[in-house]
């Protein structure tokens, strides 16, 4: 049998014990999953987006149901730095599980207040930075789809990291780009340890009945197994173009969708979407992920890798 | 609250495009607590999500109100199978799109994914008040179980007789089987009951009691009852509707606007909320 | 009722007599389907591509199911232009229904020699120009991601018609890029009469057990009603950053898919994967469609698209 | 060829994860035509294609070789239902993936979409030669549909009698009440029959005459058809297994490669294919 130990994914100096986490936004700040899910028994929890100022989020609906997947446009709604560090991080201090906070902004500067407040905090292992958030704007676009300005955020970020220097920078790549190659360069050239891949596509759903479209800000982020084939796909490219691990997400339902990922390079995985129509689902995929490993015979997750023929 | 599988034990139409269904309540959930708030408590205008399709499409879980709902027991009496009260919960609902198209195909002994009981139910009506339950399309099932445990409680002398009044555009979209006795009914076409909307009903309707609002229906629907309700100063207890993902609090999907400007989850600040506070035009 | 002219859809000099057409590569030449779908019923057959020289298509296997989707890697098999003129094109010629010919190629040239040829050639009614062909490397990248090069061929695809100058140029965009309204406004600059929005997504399925990728090619185009939501919001805002007439397509099944299109800012509409599951989608699609317009009073397929709030 | 609703008439387990799935076959379809190659023909080696699962999601069909076809007629005899015959269809199916899983879930009177009859069929076999017929796996269902077919010819003298040799890992995945009497049953750990795969029982196999080699299955099996049919340079007419999207020759979804570097479509150039001249390795 697999020493669980071998399950561990080290990412600077965060230990996750194992490769199964769930996706920022879609497990909030894990109490509401409390009854649902053994937290404990997760890699990680990547939390819903922390700004440093509480946001509203975005008007409703926020929500549509698309064909193996859905969209949201929830914009960020959190109740801001300071109450995440009173009110929510103490229930996720003392997890055995890694807390790694997903950071968002408007502004570079508000990014780095997120982290440089939070280095002072126990309890965070790692920032998981959002800039494939649509709600970020830079000239028209969405802030992950330049690669200089990645690349500059990223490096202002991990030089900040002076309190919590074991803590590491994993950026969250969007995959509405022409080339996600050049965006995972540019992070590991700003001093990622990581990336994450990938955020959700773009996309809209119109009401034909009423008219309108049903969310309320037009288009959306679409996620779940619809969009698994182009998680992949952009995880097996990314993990080819950097040294950095990269961690895969976008659709994940079960243990042989996160199989797909480790074996396309994946050193980890999260598990976003699925969750709301499994809760118990990140648990079913490590289950089913320790199996493959005992019946290969692999000695660790970053091991499956090679495996691929 | 939790997820699990159970067995459907009764689906049938009670109205043109309404079904009830009704499953298998497994016998160590929802023990109902004293005060009528718990955790695990299936109380009226709490709700459950079901998977309404496969594995995973659609992605997101149907949201649907308990229309009824009994725990496993036994009867004091025993009997041949030892008394045993297999426990029980239903839902009305609506066929509108894929989701509930599947659930109409479900036969009992098919199996079902039920995750709940969720959300935050009805307050019980202040002593002396009547409670005054609207209800319109999709908010059938859940006033329908209020009402039965409103009467109960009346029936123990806890509060005062409710009274139900159900709206639809026509008779046929009403379901009378499902309907205590003295229901009034509102048909907008005047095929059954009275002719015009609930709104037009209340308006001529004297509750001799200063009266606590209950309603759960249409968007127009619910901003005309809290018309009423702040006119006569009277609480009012809306259940809402919107689209969820999580159903536990978690996603933030389930915004419902406030006339302050705020946003609130229907999933776990409602869906029964303060119907003064809703802004009803943000959800139309 | 609506008279069924106000089904037309006119793109410079081309009619199509209604609004729905079958998508590139999902109806072969249109002579495989005619024993399922009356061929005269359709708006318009878009061809699977056309390239100058023969291609016998990429390595086996060459598909893939997805969630509500599937990846295909056909790799532009097609008998070449010769063998298209000599024995695809006469049984195209004389339908009722407007014949597009996909165009592709390996360079510029290509293009400009299949346009050229099929310009002397009776039967063709106008050219779908696929520049979001994998297969084209273009400095490591798919062609039609490069808004300077869509603009170039473009250009010199609508100077080189001379022989049958009404037949529309209508160049089909890649849903794989950062800015989609920087390729359609590049399109549109170089002189196309209208796009079509989306071919497929890039993707990939990993057979777990087997431990390699489903496709021989790894990646392949992912299509169906998993990408609707990508299409829709491609088409949305390509229609509002042009002036030239937008066809839709991408996972359309249904009238009311093809109607989320048309409300989105489309003028016209494919089916592509739907025929695989329900050959007669197209003729549903349409009935659908006429419908609509006939409830809500609609004078032509053109303005169903001001009906959105 | 015809897409097509129709409903289910049994679907039975027929070996361990095998089904055998019945369907009606609408009267006006398929009558066989003299040179048992007509379009409409549903002849031992093509197939149909179903959708198994909802409109849409899977979205490629999934292709089966006909195990079993009867066209609807009239007894001459008549009797109480006036004499009428039922037409039926059947394949017999391995439980795989989704799509399977999927069918495995009907009963009798569920609806099934149905899409064929497709692609080329087995030719018959030169006079004078002695068929034999070697299936493994999923690719038991045509050759029974082929032994029946080529039984029925032989008793009308038009050609030798078949021999069938069915191979599986272990006796469990035989779907013995399927077989004819006098099938070859080759078992990998000698459960029953023959110990061995079918390449070896046809090594030690004399057909007293010279043979035609009829396969489906396995690639490897195939393959090693493929040596022995050359040694023996016998014909060998091999049904193939593909991935499929349209089914009809329009989309080159389903290349198989041929040992020249061309490739066929297994669609509408097979599924039946010269098995000299595939690619058996490029299948594996
Ligand atoms: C707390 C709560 C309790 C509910 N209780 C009941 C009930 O007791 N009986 C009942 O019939 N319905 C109830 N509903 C609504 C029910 O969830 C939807 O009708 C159902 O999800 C529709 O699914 P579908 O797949 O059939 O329709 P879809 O095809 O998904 O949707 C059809 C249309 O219905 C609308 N819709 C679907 N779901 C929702 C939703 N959750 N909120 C707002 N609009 C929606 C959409 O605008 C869509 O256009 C409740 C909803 C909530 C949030
Ligand atoms: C002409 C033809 C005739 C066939 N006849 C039969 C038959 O009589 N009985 C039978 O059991 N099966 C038959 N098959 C195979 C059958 O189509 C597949 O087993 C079925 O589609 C699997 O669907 P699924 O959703 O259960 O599995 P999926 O989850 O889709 O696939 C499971 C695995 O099966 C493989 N697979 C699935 N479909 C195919 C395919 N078409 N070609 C190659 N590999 C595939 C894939 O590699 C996949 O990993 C035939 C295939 C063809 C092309
Ligand atoms: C409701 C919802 C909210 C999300 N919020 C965030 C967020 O705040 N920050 C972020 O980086 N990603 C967010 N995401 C994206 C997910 O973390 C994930 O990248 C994406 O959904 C793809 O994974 P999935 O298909 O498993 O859901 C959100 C996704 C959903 C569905
Ligand atoms: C099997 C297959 C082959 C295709 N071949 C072509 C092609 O030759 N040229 C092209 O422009 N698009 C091609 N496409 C893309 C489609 O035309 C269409 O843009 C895409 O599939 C999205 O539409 P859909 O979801 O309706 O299929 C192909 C798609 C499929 C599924
Ligand atoms: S549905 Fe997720 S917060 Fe309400
Ligand atoms: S499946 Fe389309 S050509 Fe064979």
């Amino acid at each position: 049998m697999t020493d669980d130990r071998n399950l561990g994914v080290t990412i600077r100096g965060m230990t996750m014990p194992n490769p199964v986490g769930v996706a920022s936004g879609a497990f909030g700040y894990g109490e509401e999953y409390e009854a649902l899910v053994d937290l404990d028994a997760l890699g990680a929890i990547y939390t819903k987006a922390v700004t440093p100022e509480p946001r509203p989020g975005n008007p409703a609906p926020r929500l549509a149901d698309t064909p193996a997947g859905m969209l949201n446009s929830i914009g960020l709604a959190n109740p801001g730095l300071d109450a995440f560090v009173a009110d929510k991080l103490p229930f996720l201090r003392g997890r055995r599980c890694s807390v790694v906070v997903n950071v968002a902004g408007k502004t570079e500067d508000d990014y780095l207040r997120v982290v440089e407040r939070l280095d002072g905090e126990a309890g965070v292992d790692g920032y998981e930075i959002n800039v494939s958030c649509p709600n970020v704007a830079h000239g028209g676009l969405a802030f992950g789809t330049d690669p200089a300005q990645v690349e500059r955020l990223t490096r202002r970020l991990a030089d900040a990291r002076s309190k919590a220097p074991g803590r590491p920078i994993i950026v969250k790549l969007s995959p509405n780009v022409t080339d996600i190659t050049a965006v995972a360069k540019a992070a590991e050239a700003g001093g990622a340890d990581a990336l994450s891949c990938v955020n959700t596509l773009v996309g809209m759903v119109i009401d034909v009945k009423a008219r309108r479209t049903v969310l309320a800000m037009g288009t959306g982020g679409l996620s779940g197994p619809a969009i698994r084939p182009v998680g992949v796909a952009c995880v097996y490219k990314a993990s080819r173009a950097v040294s950095i691990p990269v961690i895969g997400l976008g659709g994940i339902a079960s243990a042989d969708d996160a199989l797909q990922y480790l074996l396309a390079g994946a050193v980890a995985v999260q598990v976003g979407t699925a969750l709301f129509s499994r809760p118990e689902a990140p648990l079913e995929v490590l289950d089913g992920v320790r199996a493959f490993m005992e019946r290969e015979g692999v000695g660790s997750v970053a091991d499956i890798r090679k495996l691929l023929r | 609250m939790r997820r699990f599988d159970t067995i459907v034990t009764a689906n049938r139409p009670v109205a043109d495009g309404y079904r009830e269904l009704r499953f298998a309540w497994p016998p160590d959930d929802g023990r109902r607590a004293d005060d009528g708030r718990e955790a695990d408590d299936p109380a009226p205008g709490r709700f459950f999500t079901l998977r309404a399709g496969g594995r995973y499409d659609p992605a997101l879980r149907r949201p649907f109100a308990f229309s009824d709902w009994r725990p496993s027991g036994r009867r004091p009496s025993g009997g041949e199978d030892g008394g045993a009260i297999a426990g029980e919960a239903a839902c009305v609902f609506q066929l509108r799109g894929r989701g509930t198209a599947h659930l109409a195909t479900l036969r009992p002994g098919d199996s079902l994914d039920v995750l709940g009981p969720l959300g935050r139910g009805f307050a019980k009506p202040p002593r002396g008040a009547r409670p005054l339950l609207i209800a319109g399309g999709i908010g059938v099932g859940p006033m329908l179980y209020l009402a039965a445990a409103l009467a109960a409680d009346a029936a123990a002398g806890l509060c005062e007789a409710p009274i139900l009044a159900v709206g639809a555009r026509t008779a046929a979209l009403v379901p009378v089987g499902l309907l205590p006795a003295g229901t009034a009914v509102c048909t907008d076409d005047g095929s059954a009951g009275f002719r015009g909307t609930v709104a037009d009903w209340l308006a001529s309707f004297d509750p001799g009691l200063p009266p606590a609002f209950y309603a759960c229906g249409p968007a127009p629907m619910m901003a005309a009852v809290a018309a009423v309700a702040a006119s006569r100063r009277a609480p009012y207890e809306a259940a809402v509707e919107q689209w969820m993902a999580c159903g536990v609090g978690a996603c933030a999907g389930c915004a419902v606007r406030l006339r302050s400007g705020d946003y609130v989850k229907a999933c776990s600040d409602g869906p029964v909320l303060d119907g003064g506070l809703v802004d009803w035009e943000a959800m139309a």
